[in-house]
């Protein structure tokens, strides 16, 4: 799943993804080298949090038995 | 305690009276965020958010905040979609027999909102949309608890 | 900003949302005191004050806050006169395009109100009447500014 | 002026009063000694607070001047 500025980018809101990475950072590297607009959406990392099954993580972390990967950039809300 | 994630508009007032009930309540600190218009420029806000993950995620703030202070009743009311200028955002309120405590878990419940509930905020003007950063110093005011 | 020092019953929600309008409001951040029985035994409370100096000590309190944070309004209702069980006894509202200003500002107005304004609280139960005793707790919080 | 317990130990809320005290302690000491009431109001001036001419003082403020004096115990308003 995408969100904000992610989610313009990439294009689109959600979608299936089959992988084998074993961890968020290799799906970034996965996913960015499949298209640009992902390169595009992933270029900076460091500007982007991810939450597995709805829960925030760390890129290092493991996406065994993970059902929903999201990418955003940091909260603005308040 | 109540949490609500929503679209429609909310009386923020009328909101307060109704959580201002109880027996052995003292103390009721509220905080409204209101839609700003810095500059004179912006057209209307639009709120996006990760449906599921925003009510886990302001659960999990409000349960910390009650381990933390002792506190009759919590509220917690944020909306998304397109929002006015002058339109409430949110809302958040506490109630305690102490007013310290009620006044701290505020203050804590509204940094943690900003920065740990996935709510994106979008800006549009006469000249486009542009998605609002996050701030260093929402991050940063999280160290102070 | 407006200060009113009165008898009457007030309407907390009412109070926050007339406060809440006006241009580039970001942050609104109110605390409202209900008269306490924490025990079940209270009849009423009595709240006694110094009519001419309340009104300049409080007048003093809020120029001090609107000198120490970026505030655009302040508001601040007191009550005088027998008060019963879950009435409100007062309420401070700050305004700001920033939610820290507004937080520590209406913190700030609870801790010198209570200790620096003008008012005397007697509670009456059963057994009696008895003059509310100031607590060291919140002389001390004054320290915290 | 006397306000709270103060003003039911003394058992008015104001009276007139012409004194040659030079500071407020020495005011409490001259009413102190005229009658019991007032003793008992003023036997710890450390559980007092005075406000001359509706401004909070020190009992070592001078009255010169001064046309409201008022005693009370520590506020507890909010």
């Amino acid at each position: 799943m995408y969100f904000a500025w992610v989610r313009e980018r990439i294009g689109v809101p959600f979608e299936d993804v089959q992988t084998t990475a074993e961890t968020v950072s290799d799906l970034v590297a996965e996913l960015s080298a499949r298209e640009d607009r992902y390169a595009a959406a992933f270029a900076d990392v460091s500007a982007l949090r991810v939450a597995l099954d709805q829960e925030l993580a760390d890129f290092s972390a493991p996406l065994a038995g993970v059902r929903e990967v999201a990418f955003f950039p940091p909260m603005t809300g308040g | 305690m109540s949490v609500r994630v929503q679209d429609a508009a909310f009386d923020a007032g009328a909101e307060l009276n109704a959580f201002s009930t109880g027996d052995g309540v003292g103390a009721i600190v509220s905080f409204t965020g209101i839609v700003r218009d810095t500059d004179g420029t912006l057209a209307a806000m639009e709120i996006e958010h990760y449906s599921g993950m925003t009510e886990r995620a302001i659960q999990a703030i409000v349960d910390d905040a009650m381990a933390r202070w002792e506190l009759q009743d919590v509220l917690v009311i944020h909306r998304f979609g397109r929002l006015v200028v002058g339109a409430p955002i949110m809302m958040v309120a506490t109630k305690s027999a102490h007013r310290a405590d009620a006044f701290a878990a505020a203050d804590f419940l509204m940094d943690y909102l900003k920065s740990r509930a996935p709510f994106w905020k979008k800006e549009t003007t006469a000249d486009g949309s542009t998605w609002v950063a996050a701030k260093d110093v929402d991050e940063d005011a999280l160290s102070r608890w």
